[in-house]
Order: structure tokens, then sequence, then C-alpha cells
């Protein structure tokens, strides 16, 4: 198997270098790709648009096609984290700790399930200590990293960013909460079924706000068309891709949030990393 | 020669289709069921015989129906061949669900409809080959018959129907898969055309070689003509029931396989580029090959429905032989040995079906003496015999002369000693079993339980009488079939 | 020699993504355990993605973010010049390969998990033995 | 003229994923995968794709590295190559 | 103008989320709505190809943006009678597997639904689009649904086929993908009528050369081309049959169509059979993945997996007819698109009825089948048939095609090839029809009817009407494949 992988490599690296024999130098400003596309999009992008950032343009409205079934591949693989690993059989018995006494209470039904806290703690493979500094800390920094990716979703048209990057953030604050607190605290905040709905629901922003462009007499995704329902036909490409940068941003989110629980409690939603 | 356009052939192919339905729906019912099978086949022989006056007229009648490139279509044609072969056909069809009635009840046999259901298919896939207009429309057909008649073959669905199942398809789907589609895929690659003409469609735009190989695909790749060494499958198709083998593998089938090379030979390659690179001469060295060793393994087989497989292989080639002498007389002789072979070979196999039913005896050594408590079914089989011996008064006479005089006319003498000596050879595997039938002493008077038997029921012995006599009939009057061949190969 | 160096400048930026893709392909098909297998994966769609920038890049320009655009309106007033900023384009294609690279990855890890759970290993010689032995139970 | 910059970043790569299918640990190679990814983003942030860039440092080194981490907690850290 | 072009790809989509929604609020509601979705993309995919046979080629214009820079779909013959097959057999199995899904994916059916339905919305775009990286993105969205579907399906090997099926699909459509890369390279664009033009100029070039290649194995590695094959028939066989019935039918051939619009509208015959002349070699391969799948499926004891090896020995007869270089070939491989994709569906849906009767489907648990359930195993009969090529079933006359092709391009390997596969096709029939029709009797040599006492009877209605339709839409497309021929591929490849 080695010895064949090797040869494989080989083969395919030769191939590649071969290929790369007529590349234009590294950088060259006037090799073909820097020529015939990207400078109509550097010259003309903004005017068209009203969108400074060029990747955004190009993102959000020229290949705009592309970004909503790349929203669609992410709303996909959530889908198929959650049936592959999700099994909703209770665990059956759990044991707890009351922390005053040190009393082992062991609760046979999978239904009861004590409040773990000041009282009563997890005994179990995956137990957190409860450390009051990390939580606190946390606690403090979620906000602001929230904050901080909004502002990544809003302003994607102005500066590096968008609603995938910004959507990463924000899920990863939740993340965040779900390690310093522990897996149940998110699910308690954040329910399941809200995440797969916010899922879609996301996706559906975005084919949503490209299909209204139909009846609006438009092609779809054709921003233009949507002049006559926003305050400032002017901008209004830019308006449209900032919804979809929105619903993109809100798909992410939730898809994170659900691929990281349902890997980190093999599906069973109970303890976390 | 003017062409009437008309859906008389789909409507005789299909009016047996058509029953299938109502047949299934009446599964429960036999009567019904069988009586709808009659009105089925009488429908399509008056249909097959309302077409006749035309043809014997020398008109044709053609219809296509689906053409998916240009010269490659399925499409009916009705000439003189395919009047004869399906006038054969249609009116044996008959005669056999009669008997096929009182065989399958007497037997108590299991899954009658579905018997029946892929008789009827089989039946029209028959008449479809004899009204095809062109090489597709004939290997669909042909095809279409292999299939339908799988389930008929393997109908006793126990280990030996298995495995001369197994061989039966073998042999005769993978042949014409192997054989026959590139063989007809090359044709419509160096002519753009598959339809059959008397002239044959090569253009001369086929050098020697390539135009003998091309003729052996074909004529193996028609297995069901029982060519050797592609003839096992028939005395292995002989576990079927007999009405099975009676029609299917003394006539329709086997007819079938024989008529598609005929086809071929006349209306692919054309007699005169036969004659040119004297292939004639290659292939009745293969027919008579098949003639005399056929005989000869016939003499050494007891088991009655075997040795009548086996004159079958070699009855068989006596059609392609006569066609392969490429005169008038020959081909003649041959073609009209469908007719007479088949009305005769079905008569032997009436009688051979008739004694197991009212014996249940297979084996000849055991058959002595039967002559005389079954004597119509010994005479109607003295008759058959006769008519595939090629003895007067019965038709099978008629044509083995005409293939003599053949030789003769081709001056080929050596071919005339193969088709007198196989002439002896039938005698002495079908007299005996006669003889022996009216004049041997049975088992039964020196054992002490004497076994009360006598003539099956009237189901069988009707049909094996009416064959036979229709046999010596022929003898005297051939003339619309002579006519029909005519008008055919326009000779 | 300076027209080697030339050439090395040039080139280096595509010989290193293959050198790159290949070890990424090596660990695809050569590594026995899952994950490792799954590292070779990214690493390879890793070094398409930097064979794509490498593409974009352009000497002597800047990002592809208009600076006199901003506030809007008044974009028309600065005339752009293509060769100061570099090609978007295949940045924006690589934003799209990521994005399903990472999707990949946690169907993949899903994967993973729900195989360890199921035979209790990721080397993939041993799940071969497991399933030999589930065959012979069936 | 910052070619040398790049070119040493992309050396860090390399070795960066050499080691990462190289460990006996798959945390380890977690870890490094990260660290990859990192490097991977500076080189491109270098090379003036700052949306790349960006994506793949919140991607690349933040969330499928904590994917990594969870799996490999879900299953186990042994490997034997 | 009229949205149609679209509306084929997005409908689908649009019920996707919907039914993911639905699956989170009311499950029941789920199914209907994947039902309509599925229904108006049917309706409009007839629509365009009517538009089209009428008047030409469409082009339809994503975000209003005028190619290359924006996206276009541009639906010329070949599309629309891709598109109008995808969707019109994901419906028809949709109809046809209601019950079975409601019987494997226990408590998810509309998860499933929605995957479904980004399964057959990234084939549909596969199918529409103009534009090589949105085809990569598609690509990938049909890859991702099926790798989850994989592991849905055997509990034991699934999710282990379902991640060597991902390491492999990633490498082809990785492969794809740095071939679409070196094409930018070279031309600066990235929509395919564009490429084409600037092409046309640049042949000579290496890069191209390896471009070419470079995509070529990545869609023969989606498509299982025989050494490539080897994802194919574990994840075919363990995927749950309500979607193998869906993916084996459509995926390679909507792979086969991408290969076909790479060689024609991208790359050009000229390039490929002139300047590179690869035409012998990779009609060789074909030929080789021809006899190798027939062998293959015939060492197969489980019916799923003999037809995956068919599966791959049908790709061989559509790559060996597309390289041919002459038109009959290409023929044949455009119109094997279609019959094939009928011709697996039909044989998956009589497979799927067993399934949902016998639960396994190892070749030694069908005895007496044919009397359990007469109809399922008319339609298997019949797809059967036209798989082997018996007239007059669409199977013979795509076979008729290739043949001929084959001889005017003097490869007459490949014919042979043909010929022998399909008698190993029969043989392989042949003997599950043996094991079928053969039951074990109940009382010796089975006179009377022994049929009444099975405890097995028919699958459900809602199944065997879709299977019938099918299996008769294989004799009504052979008995039209001249007016199909004449009406679309001929026009098409003028």
């Amino acid at each position: 198997m080695k010895l064949l992988g090797f040869i494989i490599v080989c083969l395919t690296g030769t191939l590649l270098l071969y290929g790369t024999g007529e590349f234009p130098d590294w950088g060259d400003p006037n090799s073909p790709a820097s020529i015939h596309l990207s400078n109509y999009y550097i010259e003309k992008a903004v005017e068209q648009t009203q969108v400074p950032n060029l990747v955004t343009a190009v993102l959000a409205d020229y290949r705009g096609f592309d970004t909503m079934f790349e929203t669609a591949v992410i709303f996909c693989a959530g889908l198929a984290c959650f049936l592959l690993l999700r099994d909703f059989r209770e665990k059956k018995e759990r044991f707890y700790r009351h922390v005053p006494t040190g009393v082992i209470l062991h609760v046979k039904s999978g239904k009861k399930v004590l409040k773990t806290g000041k009282e009563f703690e997890h005994m179990d493979k995956d137990w957190v200590p409860s450390d009051l500094i990390i939580k606190t800390v946390c606690r403090i920094l979620i906000p602001f990293i929230q904050i901080y990716a909004m502002y990544v979703v809003a302003h994607g048209d102005f500066s590096p960013g968008g609603g995938f990057q910004g959507g990463v953030i924000f899920g990863s604050s939740l993340i965040l909460l779900a390690i310093s607190y522990d897996l149940k605290t998110l699910l308690k905040r954040v329910k399941e079924k809200v995440l797969g709905i916010y899922a879609a629901l996301g996706v559906l922003i975005y084919v949503g706000i490209a299909a209204i462009c139909m009846p609006m007499g438009g092609n779809f995704l054709d921003y233009a068309a949507l002049a006559p329902l926003v305050w400032d036909p002017h901008h209004v490409r830019a308006l449209g891709m900032l919804g979809v940068e929105i619903g993109v941003g809100i798909a992410v989110t939730a898809v994170m949030a659900i691929i990281y629980i349902n890997i980190v409690s093999e599906g069973r939603h109970d303890e976390g990393l | 020669m003017e062409t009437i356009i008309s859906i008389k052939p789909l409507l005789a192919v299909l009016v047996s289709l058509f029953v299938i339905p109502v047949l299934i729906s009446s599964s429960n019912k036999p009567n019904v069921r069988e009586s709808w099978i009659f009105v089925a086949g009488i429908i399509k022989f008056i249909l097959v015989l309302s077409m006749l006056p035309v043809i014997l007229s020398g008109k044709q009648i053609a219809l296509t129906l689906f053409e998916f490139a240009p010269g490659a279509a399925i499409a009916f044609r009705v000439d003189g061949l395919g009047m004869l072969f399906a006038i054969v056909a249609a009116s044996l069809y008959i005669v056999t669900s009669i008997y096929s009635i009182g065989y399958m009840r007497g037997l108590n046999e299991h899954g009658q409809t579905r018997f029946v259901c892929f008789f009827a298919l089989a039946i029209s896939a028959t008449i479809g080959a004899a009204f095809s207009a062109n090489l597709l429309t004939l290997y669909l057909f042909y095809e279409i018959l292999s299939l339908a008649t799988y389930p008929l073959v393997a109908h006793h669905q126990d280990e030996k129907s298995r495995i001369s199942g197994r061989r039966y398809l073998t042999f005769i789907l993978g042949t014409s898969i192997a054989l026959v589609l590139p063989a007809m895929i090359y044709c419509y690659h160096v002519t753009g055309t598959l339809e059959f003409s008397t002239a044959g469609i090569f253009a001369g735009q086929l050098s020697k070689p390539a135009a003998t190989v091309l003729l052996l695909m074909f004529v193996f790749g028609f297995a069901k003509a029982g060519i050797m060494p592609f003839h096992s499958w028939l005395p292995a198709a002989m576990v079927a029931p007999t009405p099975v083998s009676a029609l299917l593998h003394a006539v329709a089938v086997v007819k079938v396989g024989v008529f598609s090379i005929v086809r071929v030979m006349t209306g692919i390659f054309g007699v005169d580029l036969l004659a040119n690179f004297n292939l004639g001469v290659v292939v009745m060295c293969i027919a008579s090959v098949t003639i005399l060793v056929g005989s000869c393994i016939a003499l050494s087989q007891d088991e009655l429905k075997r040795r009548l497989a086996y004159s079958t292989i070699s009855q068989l080639s006596y059609i392609i032989f006569g066609v392969a002498l490429l005169s008038p007389q020959g081909q003649l002789g041959g073609v009209i040995h469908i007719a007479m072979h088949a009305f005769g070979k079905i008569t032997l196999f009436f009688c051979a079906g008739a004694i197991f039913v009212a014996t249940g005896k297979k084996y000849i050594s055991q058959m002595s003496g039967l002559g005389k408590k079954m004597p119509f079914t010994f005479a109607a089989f003295f008759v058959g015999a006769m008519g595939v011996i090629g003895l007067p008064p019965t038709g099978g006479f008629y044509s083995k002369w005409n293939l003599i005089l053949g030789t003769l006319e081709a001056d080929q003498t050596i071919f005339m000693l193969v088709l007198l000596v196989s002439s002896f050879l039938n005698a002495f595997y079908f007299l005996p079993i006669v003889y022996k039938g009216f004049f041997g002493k049975s088992e039964e008077e020196n054992d002490d339980t004497p076994v009360k038997i006598q003539e099956a029921n009237l189901c069988l012995v009707i049909p094996l009488i009416i064959t036979a006599i229709i046999s010596i009939v022929l003898f005297f009057y051939p003339t619309v079939f002579v006519n029909l061949i005519k008008v055919g190969l326009g000779i | 020699m300076t027209d080697l160096l030339a050439l090395i400048v040039a080139k280096y930026n595509y010989w290193l993504y293959v050198i790159l893709m290949m070890i990424g392909l090596y660990a695809m098909i050569a590594k026995n355990n899952l994950i490792k297998k799954l590292v070779g994966m990214n690493i390879f769609q890793t070094a398409i993605i930097l064979f794509y920038v490498s593409i974009g890049y352009k000497r002597d320009a800047t990002i592809p973010i208009i600076q006199s655009a901003h506030g809007g309106n008044d974009a028309l007033a600065a005339i752009i010049h293509a060769a100061d900023y570099i090609n978007p384009l295949p940045h924006v294609l690589m934003l799209t390969a990521i994005v399903v690279s990472v999707a990949t990855f946690g169907v993949a890890m899903a994967l993973a998990v729900r195989i360890y759970q199921r035979y209790q290993t990721l080397e993939e010689d041993e799940i071969r033995m497991r399933l030999v032995d589930i065959g012979q139970e069936k | 003229m910052h070619w040398p910059i790049d070119l040493i970043v992309l050396t860090f790569v390399i070795f960066c994923a050499i080691a990462a299918i190289s460990v006996k640990d798959l945390l380890g190679t977690a870890i490094l995968f990260g660290a990859y990814s990192f490097m991977m983003c500076l080189l491109w942030a270098v090379m003036g794709a700052v949306d790349v860039a960006f994506t793949e440092a919140s991607v690349g080194a933040g969330v499928s590295t904590v994917f990594f981490v969870a799996a490999v907690f879900s299953t186990s850290r042994r490997t034997k190559d | 103008m009229d949205n149609y072009p679209a509306l084929i790809v997005v409908t689908p989509l649009l019920a996707a989320l919907f039914a993911g929604l639905a699956a989170w609020i009311k499950e029941r509601l789920s199914y209907p709505i994947a039902l309509i979705g599925l229904a108006v993309s049917v309706y409009s995919a007839f629509k365009v190809l009517m538009q089209v046979i009428a008047s030409g080629t469409i082009h339809y214009r994503m975000a209003g943006w005028a190619p290359p820079m924006g996206i276009e779909y541009s639906i010329d013959l070949l599309n629309a009678m891709v598109l109008l097959i995808v969707s019109g057999i994901a419906f028809l199995n949709l109809i046809a597997s209601y019950k079975s899904v409601a019987q494997e994916t226990n408590d998810r059916a509309g998860s499933f639904y929605t995957i479904y339905l980004l399964f057959v919305t990234g084939l549909l775009g596969v199918t529409a689009t103009g534009d090589l990286f949105n085809l990569y993105v598609l690509i990938e969205i049909t890859s991702l649904t099926s790798y989850a579907m994989v592991a849905l399906g055997d509990q034991d090997r699934g999710p282990l086929a379902s991640l060597n099926y991902v390491f492999i699909g990633v490498i082809g459509a990785s492969f794809y993908l740095l071939g679409v890369g070196y094409l930018y390279m070279q031309t600066g664009s990235l929509n395919m009528a564009d490429v084409a033009d600037i092409l046309s100029g640049i042949h000579g070039s290496s890069t191209v050369l390896v471009a070419f290649i470079l995509m070529m194995i990545g869609i023969w590695i989606k498509m299982a081309l025989f050494p490539l094959h080897v994802w194919l028939p574990n994840a075919y066989s363990y995927s749950p049959i309500a979607f193998a019935r869906v993916v084996a039918p459509l995926m390679t051939k909507v792979m086969v169509y991408v290969m076909i619009r790479m060689m024609i509208t991208v790359f050009g015959f000229d390039y490929i059979f002139k300047t590179l002349n690869l035409s012998h070699a990779v009609v060789w391969l074909a030929t080789i993945a021809v006899l190798a799948g027939a062998i293959m499926a015939l060492s197969q004891k489980n019916l799923k997996k003999m037809l995956a090896y068919i599966i791959v020995c049908e790709i061989g007869y559509m790559v060996g007819g597309a390289w041919m270089g002459n038109q009959l070939g290409m023929t044949g491989a455009i119109l094997h698109i279609l019959n094939d994709a009928l011709m697996t569906f039909a044989l998956f849906l009589a497979v799927g009825n067993m399934v949902y009767k016998l639960k396994k489907v190892d070749l030694l648990d069908l005895q007496g089948l044919f009397g359990k359930m007469p109809w399922t195993m008319a339609g298997f009969v019949l797809a059967a048939f036209s798989i082997i090529g018996v007239p007059p079933t669409c199977g013979f006359f795509s076979k008729w095609y290739l043949i001929l092709g084959a001889f005017e391009a003097g490869a007459y390997h490949f014919a042979v090839a043909l010929v022998i596969s399909s008698l190993i096709c029969a043989v392989l029939f042949f003997k599950v029809f043996e094991i079928c029709f053969f039951e074990p009797m109940s009382e010796g040599h089975g006179h009377g009817d022994s049929h009444s006492l099975v405890a097995i009877e028919e699958a459900p209605v809602s199944m065997l009407i879709v299977s019938g339709l099918v299996s008769l839409s294989l004799i009504v497309a052979g008995l039209y494949s001249g007016t199909i021929v004449n009406t679309i591929i001929l026009p098409f490849l003028k």
C-alpha cells in the first residue's frame, strides 16, 4: 500500500510539475489570469455594486450563485452530522456526587436529571472541573466575541470578512460556552431544535432573497429587481448582499454548533469536552 | 411487384398477445381459458388465410411500424415463404391446443396458466418471424421466441429441467448474441440496410473471405436450426411437456431457425452472390454432415422423444441443404420440406405423447405390442414415419423427390447419395417401432397381472389423426404450397 | 546564476504547492489511521487553495478593497487602476473551497466517530479484521 | 518584494504538514494541524488574500481544530503511524 | 423572460429547506413538500426541453450579469434531455419510496427527504450549469449528500464504506478543481464557452494538456471508470435502498454527461482527437472496463453488489462510445445515458421491492420469487433483458449504435467486448432467474399449484405501479429511439 501510494504520488507530482512549466511567473501582473476577468471586476465592481470590498462583491453578487450552493453545502454538512451521530436514547443510569456530604447518588431512570452545580456534580469520564476563573472570564468574553462576529458580518462590504467568517466566530463563541461550562448549559440556552431550525432558516433567507427577484421581474439573484422594496435604491445591491450575508451567518453559526455538539458528545447530547 | 399496406400481419401477430391478459384473469376457470385459446388460434388462422389469395396473386403485404435508423426498421412484409410458414404454424397451433388440453389435464400438470400464456407468446413470435420484412425484425422475434420458450422447456421445475433449460439458453441465446448480432450489425455497417431482397443487399461490397465468415456466422448463429455442433439443445429440450416438443421443437422454434437461415441466404446474400463465391457447397457440406450424423445418432436412441429429436435435427438440414443447392428444384424441395416435415413430425410427437399419457411408457423397448391396444395411434405413427422417411403416399415423398431432382439439376451427384443414405437410415430407425408395435409380443402377456391399456382420450387421438390425414392429403394436393414458394423465391 | 534565482523566485511557489499536495495525497493513500488520512485530505485541499491564491497574487499590488470607495457614493470620483489591486476572483473561489472543505471535514469526523463507536478502533487494518469476523458471524 | 518572508513561511508550512502526519499521537496531530492552518493563513495574508486568510484563521486554525480535538476526545489518541 | 431554467434547480433546493424546517416542526409535512418541489422541477424541465427543441439553446444569466462575469446556465438539447431524465427519475423514485423510507430511516424521514432533495439539486445543477467552478461546488453537494446516505444504510459496513468514499471522492473533486485552476491560469476565465474560445488559440500548451488530464481523471473517479471504481460497489450496495434507487441510475450518468460536455463544449473534438489523439488509449481502457466490470459482476453473491458491478460495466460502454471519435459512437453514448438511466432505475426499483419484503437480497434468498412477487419479477425481467440487449427494449438500440460506431472507428476489440459483456450479463441474469424460477417445491415433482401456500406476497401498490411504468417505458423508449436520436441527439451533434 505504502509503495503503491508513493508511486501514485510521484506520478501525480511529476504531472503537476510538468504542468507548471508554462506558467507565467508568480505574481506576474500580465498573466492571463490577472488580465481577463479580474480587471473587469476591479474596475467595474464598485460602480456597479457600490461595494468596495471586491471579494464580497464578487462573492455575493457576480458569483452569488456559487455562494448560495456553498451555504447549502454547509447546511448539508450539519444535517449529515446530525443524521449520522444523533441518537435519542438517553443514557440509562447516571452517577452524581453530593458535594457537601460526599454521598454518591445512583440515578437509575434516564428521565430524572439532577441540576448539577453547588450541591451535585456529575461523575463520569468526561467530567469537567468547574473552575471559577475560566467560567467568569468566558462569561465576560463571550458577549464581546459575539458583538465582533456581528460586526464582521455587517461590515463585510467594506472590510475583510463576511457572513461566513462572522458565522464561524459566532459559532465558536457558542462552542466556547460549551467548553467552559458544559454541554448541558449550552443546550439549555440554545435548544437543539432551535439550532436545526436556524440552520435551515439561514439558507432559506439567502435563497428567499434570491428567489424574490424572480417575481419582481429580474433574473434569479438579481438584486437590482428589489429596488422598489428598499429605502435606498441606489445601494440596493449592497443591501441585498448584506441580507444574504446575514443569512449565511445564521446558517453557519447553527451548523458549527450542531457539528460540535454531535461530535463531542457522540450524539448523546449529555456530556461534552 | 406491387405492395399493399395493410395492418393484417400486425393483427395476426398480436392476436394471441391480446388474449394473454384474458388467460391470466381466467386462470382458475380452465374451460373458459381453453376456449379463449381456441378463439385466438382460429382468429389468427383466419387472418393468415385471408392474406393468402393476395399473396398467390403475386402481390405483397407490407407494414412499417418503427423506423429507428434509415434501413433498419421494425416492419412486416408478407411474401410467399412467410405465408407458407405462417399457414403451417397457425394451423398446427389450433391442433396442438386441442392436444395440449388433453395432455396437460391428463397428467394434471401444475402452472397450466403460465404454460398456455407462454405458448401463446411463442406462437405470436413465430408468426412475427414469418412475416418480418428485414433482418432486424427477424432477429427481434427470434430472440423473443427463445426467451418465451424457456419457461416451457423448464416447465417441470425439477433438477433435470433446470439443467436442460440452462443448456437450451446457452446454445440458443449465446449463439444469437455472439454470432448473429455482430454479423447483422456488420451487414448494416457495410450496406446501410437490412431489408430482404431477392437480389441480396451486398452489391459487390463483400470480398469472398468476408462473405464466407459472415455466412458461417449466420448459419451457426441461428442455432435453432440445429446445425451440428450447435444441435444438442434440441434433445435436451425434450424434457418439456410433449405439446411443447410437438409444436415448438418440431415446428415453430426449429423451423424459425431454418427459416431465418433461408431468409439470410436468399434475402441477404442472394443466390447469385452465393453462386459466384460458390458458398452453396460449403453450406451443403455442413448440412449433409448434420444429416448423416443426426440419423446415425437417432438410430442409437432408445427414448422415443430423443430419437424423434435427432431425426428432427437431420431433417432440418434437408431444408438448408435444399436451399444451398441454389437450383430452383432444390430450393422448391427444401422449402416445401418445411411444411411436409412439420406435419409428419408433429404426428410422431403427438403419438409419443399419447403413448406416454396412456401407458406412461417413454422407451421404445417397452412399446412392443402396444399397436394392438392403441391401433389409431400406431397407424398415425406409421403415416408420420412414412412422411419423414419420404415414402408415398405422404407429402414427405414430394419434397424428397424434388430435392433429389435438385441435386441432379445442380449436378451434385455425391450429395444425392447423402439423401438416399439418410432416407435408408430414417427407415431403419422408424419402421422397427411400428413393426414391434403391431407384431411384437407385449410384456403384459408374460407377466401375470395384465394392466388394462387402451387408446388415450379423444383430445389426444383426434389431433394426431388429423395431422396424419393432412400429411397424406399433401401428397395429392401440394399445389398451394408450391405456388407460394414459386411466388416467394421468384422461380 | 541570477536567472536561475529568477526562475526559482518565479516558480518556487508552485513547486512547493506541488510538494505540499504530494504530502497530503501520500497521507491519504498510505496512512493506516483514519484520522491521519483526514489530516492528509485537509492538507491536500489547502495545497490546492494555496495554488489558487498564488494564481491571484500580483506583484506591487494591494489587497482587493478599493480605498477611495469608502463612503459609498463618491466611488466614481477616483479612477481605479487594475494593476494596483490583487485579482479578487481566486479569493472568492477559494472562500467557497474552504467552506466546502470544512464541511467535508466535519462529515468525515462524524463518520470517524461513528466508526469508532462500532469497532472501537480507527486503524484501518484492525477494522478490516473486525469486518471479517462479522462476515463469519453472519 | 516579500518573497523571502513568503518562502520562510512556506517552509514552515511544509514542516508542519510533515510533522502533523507523522507524529504518533492524534492530539499532537490536532495541535500541529492547527499550527499548519495558522501558518497557511499567514502565508495567504502575505499574498494579500485577506479574506481567505481571515476565513482560514477562523475555520482552519479555529473551528476545525476544535472539531478535531473533540473527535479525538470522543474516540482515542492512539495511532500506529 | 421566463425563469424555468432557474426553477429547475431552485425549486428542489427550496423544497429541501422547507422540508428541513418541517422535519423540526411537523414531520409529516416534509414528504408532500418534497413531492411538490420535484413536481415543479419536472414540469419546468419539460417546458425547457420543449423550448430548446423549438427554438435552440437557452442562455440564462444568474444575477443578470453577462457571462463570463456572472454565472450563466446554457441549456442545449443535451442538458435539457439529461435534466428531464434526472428530475423525472428523482420524482418517480420519491413516489415509490414513501413506504421504504418509513421502513428504513426510523423517525428521521424529514431529514432523509432534505438530503435527498439536496442531492437531486446538486445533480440538476451539475447538468444545467455553464460555469466550470459552479460545477465543482455542485459536484461537492451531490458527493456530501451521498456520503451521508451511504453511512446511513448498512450499520456494520456503511460508515467505513462511506469514509473511503469520502477520501476517493475528495481526491476526484480536487483533481477536477486543480484542472480548473490550470485552465484558469491559462485563460483567466471560468465560463465554459469563453474558456473554449480562448483555448482554441493555445492548443499546444502543456498546461492545457495537464489541465485536461486532471479534469478527466477527476471525472473518471467520480463516474467510477474501471481502475477507479473501487468506491462504487460498496457505496451503492450499503446505502438505503430508497437512495440507492436514485444514486445508481443518476450519479454516474450525470458524470458521463459532464465528461461529454467537457469534451464537446470546453476542449472540443479537434483538440482531443487531432491534437492529442488519445482516442485509442481510452477506448482500450473502456474495453478493459467493460470486461472487468462484467467479470467482477459474475463473481458476486449479493444482488445489489452484482448490479453495482454491472453499472461499472455500463460506464465502460459510454466512455468507449464517447471516445470513439465518430458521430455514431457519440450518438450511442448519449442514447445510452438515457437508456442506462432507465434500465438501472427499473432494476433497482424491482430490487427495492424485494428488499422491502425480504430485507436482504443475497442471491439465495430469492428462491421462488416468481411465484411470490410476479409483478416485481416481471419488471425485473424486462429491465434485465434491456441490459442484456434484447430487442425491442432500449438497451439493444444503444448497443446497436455503439457497435456500429466501433466498426466505423475500426475498434473491433470494443465491439467484441460489448458482445462478450452482454453474453456475461445474460449468464448473470439467467442465473438469478433460475434461482427465482425454481422454487423449493413443496410436494415432489411439483404437480398441483404450490404458489398458493407462500408467506411473502407482493410489494405495496405505489412501488409496483412505478416499477411497472418504468419497465414499460424501457420498451417505449426502445421503439421510439429512432425519434429520440433524430430530434435530440443528431441535431445536438450537428
